[in-house]
């Protein structure tokens, strides 16, 4: 039943110091659709393809504020997620509420971290399934974390996560060294090209797929600031369906393409992405059902 | 209430459980709920000040804010302990002038270094700055007012001073065991609210005008105010000492003073002649 | 003047003598004003911000009304620290709300939830008096009055506070129209649809004469002014429409904004 | 390994027939990959240093910092899982804080390494946890000078006057016990007072240099803390420019060795 | 008949055994001495004349109590035994700064309950002689020199005028005893003898002041400037 018998719980040491059910949540965490983060001296964005299960669902939220100047991108479980992100809501708050700050940014995800570093040590848990993406902009500027079910958090200039994100991760590893002066259009323009890498071949970045995050100051050409209190205040702030489009089309533009994107793409139904769950995973269990469907637990 | 979890359906609740029932908002929870600090004693309740500080005055000047304070312990009118310092740094840019119960006091100058501490030693691995004197007095406001809420007050009166490294301004604000807060160019609690207040505005509105939109007393002219000020209580406080320390806390951090005295005058009280059918 | 309620000598310095019955007094009053006064597409929120306890000033500027969402503003008055934490737990509420809704609480629904939270509290009250007000989901002005452990109620018009038997029977003269007659022949008085120009001087007269009176009172007066969305501006942001000495500024929306504006007006008090 | 396969070696409240407890040598393992870690008592106080592998050249520069502090004159520089390393130097700070909290005074190296160890030792104990993977150098200066003290997997913990631990340990302590060494002659022979912690930053900078392989590992990152007088006798970076220059001569002596060979 | 069901607390609290007192202790280079009267009582009658409330916290480290009787034997109690668990846990006795901070801890955290002033005083090899003062309520005040209890409050001008730094051993050990007999012969809670401790480095060596041999000073005319009849010497204050 087992491929060996070290990976049976999260308590038990490989003969190689190994952790296997951590090993297996990290993989939990491919399991779900992409999600990239990258920042500038200034601003700090996350990208995410989002999916839907079918045709009569809607596509699945990747993006979840936490408070205003913190958010997260969700790659896994999503129930996992949402017990997560209260704890930081929580979190945030309690900081403002005891001490009147912002909490900073490195501390919220040290304490998810936390959190899931116990579940890696003690009998009867489960190493947490779900990946973020944080960012957030603190004293000391915008940051962008990622937090894993190893219970570990890094600091990175640019990341993703998620489904196929090595292809992101390769293009970010190529441009990064533009980011930090970039400004926030810019900045988008690279995180959408890395997600669109991250996206099989007949298939393109949509009003309906894509959702993006920002935190710092607005960019008044790029984003509808009549929409949004928060994109004035330079707070965390989604952009999704509509108030997506604007972002996309100046993407369009900057890569030489038609700004209203690929023609089929209008025409395709919503569900154009519905197939990727599974065959977008690097590690999709072989014949695993087409269209991501599993009811078990909900996978983004 | 019921509980709409699957694994505990119908049950009540558990008593445990973070946030309500359907998950819209947090319960209430202990803030220190960690097993290092989840013991204590009975709880204390409704005791009165024992050996207490008088009044402390705060007051801005153009560069920073000036906190006073004598350096006398009294228990009841037993001037008891004549060489404390009231005035408690915390950090590089705050410091708390306290008035009122000397354990209390103590206590909470235990609590707060214990908390600079954590912060001190987080910042090594995230080197984010340490809380401001904002920060520390929201927290003194959130402290006292839980602790007057319990029925259980710290039993003092607070200014918190000091410099702001982000908007580059002086910080000045009360706060006391009802948790009662407030903020004004010039603070003073207990016998200085009556005696010593008047004073500082009237110095303070002479230069700057009612609006605070004027120039602000220098340094000198700001340490001469307090200066006056001590003296009076000490002619009219029967619970001070002339002995007191001026703390300035500027853009540079904090600075005591020594433990110095005002000068007195009592002269002209030697021709007066009070009760009585003497004729020299 | 909690700190030394009585001096502690006699039980200190003889341990044998029974303890004095002391009991620590958890309230203060902290003095000053507020009021409301509801139009039909709009409201009115002011407080005065002086806060004081007994013959002390403690500070000239405290503040006692609070934006909460884009269509709400709450004013405070009792005992400051019960205020201010009050006022911190409501916004605490609602922007759980906004997390678990993804919208922000409606007027009435942040009433009631004012209720129960002050009814919570039933057997340790807030000792708050608060008033609500802004506008409702079908664009009415509103005002809501509380007591401090929650019974509460839609009116056109409150005051409350230290100077509340001043102004209110002003209020019930001018607003309810207590004691006034119809012409013979014309419309019978309406309450709660005067014009914001008249409303406003209401309030600014409210102040003024309490501060002329009460001695609580005083120092400087915040007016917030909720508009419903669409609703002209004219008749404040107009030429000469402020009084001399009124500062105005915009506060920007809070959340998505769906056309309400907010105002806040300042004025200087007399601060004798 | 006879172990694998013989069941004695899946929970840590298992002996194996010959009274070895498999899960906490396991847990050792995963201490020999994580980059090297190393701690070096002076004459003047303590200096740590880890090497901190990049496993992504997206991280951060000079941050997710792996030495952390225990209180103002102690720190903590472990190797090993490194969500581990942060849950023990949570409970160091707290175990730090109640001593304070009830003797009013700050706790001894010694006395916290030996709360830290009853800690780990606890995790060694129980089917219901795993031990800890961490093998954590934890150096400070009290009242009695500069102490410095490594604890293993297994809660054993003993005071060294310099320590290594992770990948390349053993490289690494051959250096040391030269560094040590030398020192000690000087010392006893009345000529020079020992080594300072100027010095050992220079020399910490250096092993670690020596240790890291780059052919195998990934980059990596210099990270050094210091308690001394220069640093208020607190736990401190190293400042920029000594590391700096630490570095460099580090280079320099790799290449130096390089031409050597 | 009292019902024995319903004991009135309050009753025992007024019968409870009070160390009116007069207690002290004094830092000299190289130790400190420690001093207290010996009389406790219930009400006005002398429970005990010859108490002694010198109480062993660790080796050299000692308090002083006044307060409740019960309450203070308790909190020293407990004391003692952290003092005991410190030593053979950590190898190596405790400061009296810390032995002062576990008195103060207790005070404070429970100063409603309880009704105690402690002196703690001893020596460490890190401070030297050192006293600390924990006063009702709590707080922890070094002092050179702490004076406490009920007789205290007559002789604080006494000690203010007299005391200087920089004394040996023998001059502090006459301060201790004038100052007590001092604080004894004015307070009526207060008296009995003497009982003094000297704590240095070296020696807890014991001092007793018999009633008989206190020291003398004003009483009252017929001994102004020792013309009295009984010839007896008359302590003479430095």
């Amino acid at each position: 039943m087992f491929r060996n018998s070290y990976d049976s719980d999260n308590t038990t040491f490989s003969p190689q110091g190994k952790l296997f059910q951590v090993e297996y949540a990290l993989e939990a965490v491919k399991q779900g659709s992409a999600a990239i983060g990258l920042r500038s001296k200034t601003h700090a964005v996350l990208l995410t393809l989002k999916r839907s299960t079918g045709e009569l669902a809607t596509y699945q939220k990747k993006l979840i504020r936490i408070d205003d100047h913190v958010g997260v991108a969700i790659a896994g479980l999503t129930s996992d997620a949402r017990v997560l992100s209260n704890f930081m809501r929580q979190q945030a708050m309690r900081s403002r509420m005891t001490f009147g700050r912002a909490i900073p940014v490195g501390r919220i995800v040290q304490s998810i971290a936390d959190r899931a570093q116990t579940n890696t040590q003690e009998y009867g848990r489960r190493p947490y399934g779900v990946g973020f993406l944080v960012i957030g902009e603190d004293e000391t500027g915008p940051h962008l974390y990622e937090f894993s079910p190893s219970g570990t958090a890094f600091e990175y200039y640019a990341h993703s996560i998620g489904a196929r994100s090595q292809s992101a991760k390769t293009y970010l590893e190529k441009n990064f060294e533009n980011f930090e002066d970039a400004p926030l259009a810019e900045l988008i323009n690279h995180g959408l090209s890395a997600l669109h890498d991250t996206l099989q071949q007949d298939k393109s970045l949509s009003l309906h797929n894509t959702s993006i995050a920002i935190i710092g100051p607005p960019d008044a050409a790029i984003e509808n600031l009549g929409q949004s209190a928060a994109a004035k205040r330079g707070n965390f702030r989604v952009w999704e369906n509509q108030g997506v489009e604007e972002l996309l089309k100046a993407w369009r533009r900057s890569r030489g393409e038609p700004e209203d994107g690929p023609q089929e793409e209008a025409a395709q139904p919503p569900a154009a992405e519905q197939a990727q769950s599974a065959e977008g995973s690097e590690n999709a269990p072989a014949g695993a059902p087409a269209g991501g469907e599993d009811v078990t637990m909900e996978e983004q | 209430m019921m509980s709409q979890h699957p694994a505990t359906w119908g049950q009540p609740t558990p008593a445990n459980s973070s946030f309500n029932q359907f998950n819209t908002f947090p319960l209430p929870q202990t803030q220190r709920g960690q097993s290092s600090h989840a013991h204590h004693g009975p709880v204390g309740h409704t005791q009165q000040p024992l050996v207490t500080g008088t009044s402390v005055l705060g007051l801005k000047y153009d560069g920073g804010v000036m906190i006073a304070a004598d350096n006398l312990a009294s228990y009841g009118s037993l001037a008891r302990f004549r060489d404390i310092q009231r005035l408690h740094p915390l950090g590089q840019h705050t410091l708390l002038g306290v008035a009122g119960d000397m354990s209390d006091f103590q206590w909470l100058k235990k609590e707060l270094d214990a908390l600079l501490r954590e912060e001190d030693a987080l910042a090594l691995t995230d080197s984010h700055p340490s809380l401001s004197p904002k920060n520390i007095y929201e927290l003194l406001s959130n402290l006292f007012y839980a602790r007057r809420s319990k029925m259980n007050p710290v039993w003092n009166a607070v200014l918190v001073g000091g410099w702001d490294k982000v908007k580059k301004e002086s910080f000045l604000a009360y706060v006391d065991l009802l948790g009662t807060t407030y903020t004004a160019p010039t603070l003073a609690t207990g016998f200085g609210a009556h005696l010593a207040q008047p004073l500082l505005r009237e110095a303070y509105e002479a230069k700057a005008g009612i609006d605070g939109n004027g120039p602000l007393l220098t340094k000198e002219e700001a340490e001469k105010v307090l200066e006056d000020c001590m003296k009076v209580l000490f002619y009219r406080d029967a619970r001070s000492l002339n002995k007191y320390q001026i703390a300035t806390i500027t853009s540079e951090g904090v600075d005591i003073s020594d433990s110095k005295s005002a000068d007195t005058y009592w002269k002209f009280a030697e021709g007066l002649r009070g009760y009585g059918a003497q004729t020299q | 003047m909690a700190l030394y309620h009585n001096q502690p000598m006699a039980h200190a310095q003889e341990p044998t003598a029974a303890p004095i019955e002391h009991r620590f007094n958890p309230y203060s009053d902290n003095g000053g004003s507020i009021l409301a006064i509801a139009g039909t597409d709009f409201s009115v929120i002011a407080g005065d911000t002086r806060q004081s306890e007994g013959y002390n000033i403690q500070t000239r500027y405290a503040r006692k009304v609070w934006q909460l969402t884009d269509k709400a503003v709450l004013a405070t008055n009792g005992f400051a620290a019960d205020g201010n934490n009050f006022v911190k737990r409501v916004k605490q509420r609602l922007e759980w709300y906004e997390h678990a809704h993804h919208k922000p609480m409606g007027l009435k629904s942040i009433a009631r939830m004012i209720q129960t939270m002050l009814y919570g509290k039933r057997f340790f009250p807030y000792y708050v008096y608060n008033i609500l007000g802004g506008i409702e989901e079908d664009g009415s002005g509103a005002v809501y009055s509380f007591d401090p452990v929650g019974s509460y109620e839609r009116e056109a018009c409150r005051a409350a506070g230290a100077a509340q038997s001043l102004i209110q029977p002003f209020l019930d003269n001018q607003i309810y129209f207590k004691n006034q007659q119809p012409e013979p022949g014309s419309q019978p008085f309406i309450p709660g649809n005067l014009p914001l120009a008249t409303v406003l001087s209401l309030v600014v007269d409210s102040f003024t004469s309490a501060t002329e009176r009460h001695i609580e009172v005083g120092d400087g007066m915040e007016i917030y002014i909720v508009m419903a969305r669409d609703r002209t501006t004219d008749d404040l942001l107009g030429e000469g429409k402020l009084q001399k000495g009124m500062e105005i500024e915009e506060l920007g929306t809070l959340g998505e904004g769906q056309g309400e504006r907010t105002f806040l007006v300042r004025q200087a008090l007399k601060r004798d | 390994m006879t172990s694998i396969g013989t069941g004695y070696d899946l929970s840590v409240s298992t002996y194996s027939p010959d009274g070895r407890l498999f899960q906490v040598e396991y847990a050792g393992k995963a201490v020999e990959a994580a980059g090297v870690a190393i701690g070096l008592r002076c004459s003047d106080g303590i200096v740590l240093g880890v090497e901190r592998l990049l496993h992504s050249k997206l991280l951060v520069k000079g941050a997710n910092r792996r030495i952390a502090s225990l209180d103002e004159h102690i720190g903590i520089a472990s190797a090993g899982l490194l969500a581990d390393g942060k849950h023990l130097a949570r409970r160091g700070r707290e175990e730090a804080s109640s001593f304070r909290e009830n003797y009013n005074s700050p706790v001894s190296v010694q006395i916290l390494s030996d709360r830290i160890s009853a800690y780990l030792q606890a995790y060694t104990c129980y089917g219901s946890v795993r031990p800890f993977g961490l093998s954590s150098i934890i150096g400070g200066v009290d009242k009695t000078g500069p102490k410095l003290f490594c604890i293993e997997p297994s809660g054993v913990y003993y005071g060294y006057r310099a320590v290594a631990s992770g990948k390349g340990k053993a490289l690494a302590k051959t250096e040391l016990e030269k560094i040590v060494n030398k020192y000690l002659d000087a010392e006893q022979s009345g000529q020079g007072a020992g080594l300072t912690c100027r010095e050992a930053v220079d020399e910490v900078a250096r092993i670690i240099y020596l240790v890291h392989d780059d052919n195998k590992d990934k980059d990596f990152e210099l990270e050094m803390t210091w308690i001394c007088q220069e640093s208020g006798n607190k736990h401190r970076p190293v400042p920029d420019d000594l590391l700096k220059s630490a570095e460099e001569k580090a280079k320099a002596a790799l290449e130096e060795g390089m031409e050597e060979d | 008949m009292a019902n024995i069901n319903s004991v009135d607390i309050s009753r025992l609290k007024n019968g409870e055994v009070n160390l009116g007192t007069s207690i002290m202790a004094v830092q000299f280079n190289g130790g400190v001495v420690i001093g207290a009267d010996s009389r406790t009582t219930t009400g006005a009658y002398i429970a005990n004349r010859v108490t002694d409330k010198l109480t062993h916290i660790h080796d050299r480290i000692y308090c002083c109590r006044s307060g409740s009787a019960a309450d203070t034997q308790a909190v020293a109690d407990v004391v003692h035994q952290h003092a005991q668990v410190y030593t053979s846990v950590y190898g190596a006795p405790p400061t009296v700064s810390t032995a002062a901070a576990l008195f103060e801890k207790m005070c404070y955290d429970n100063k409603d309950q309880l009704s105690a002033g402690i002196i703690v005083a001893g020596w460490d090899k890190e401070a030297g002689g050192s006293v600390y003062n924990i006063p009702l309520g709590g707080g922890m005040f070094q002092q050179p020199w702490a004076i406490g209890g009920s007789g205290s409050t007559y002789v604080y001008g006494y000690c203010d005028a007299t005391y200087r730094e920089g004394w040996n051993e023998q001059e502090t050990v006459e301060f201790v005893k004038n100052t007590l007999a001092l604080a004894m012969s004015r307070d009526g809670s207060s008296g009995g003898c003497i009982r003094m401790c000297v704590i240095t480095k070296d020696k807890v060596e014991r001092h007793f002041i018999p009633g008989n041999e206190l020291p003398r000073f004003w009483e009252g005319k017929e001994i102004i400037g020792s013309v009295g009849g009984n010839g007896q010497q008359i302590g003479v204050v430095a």
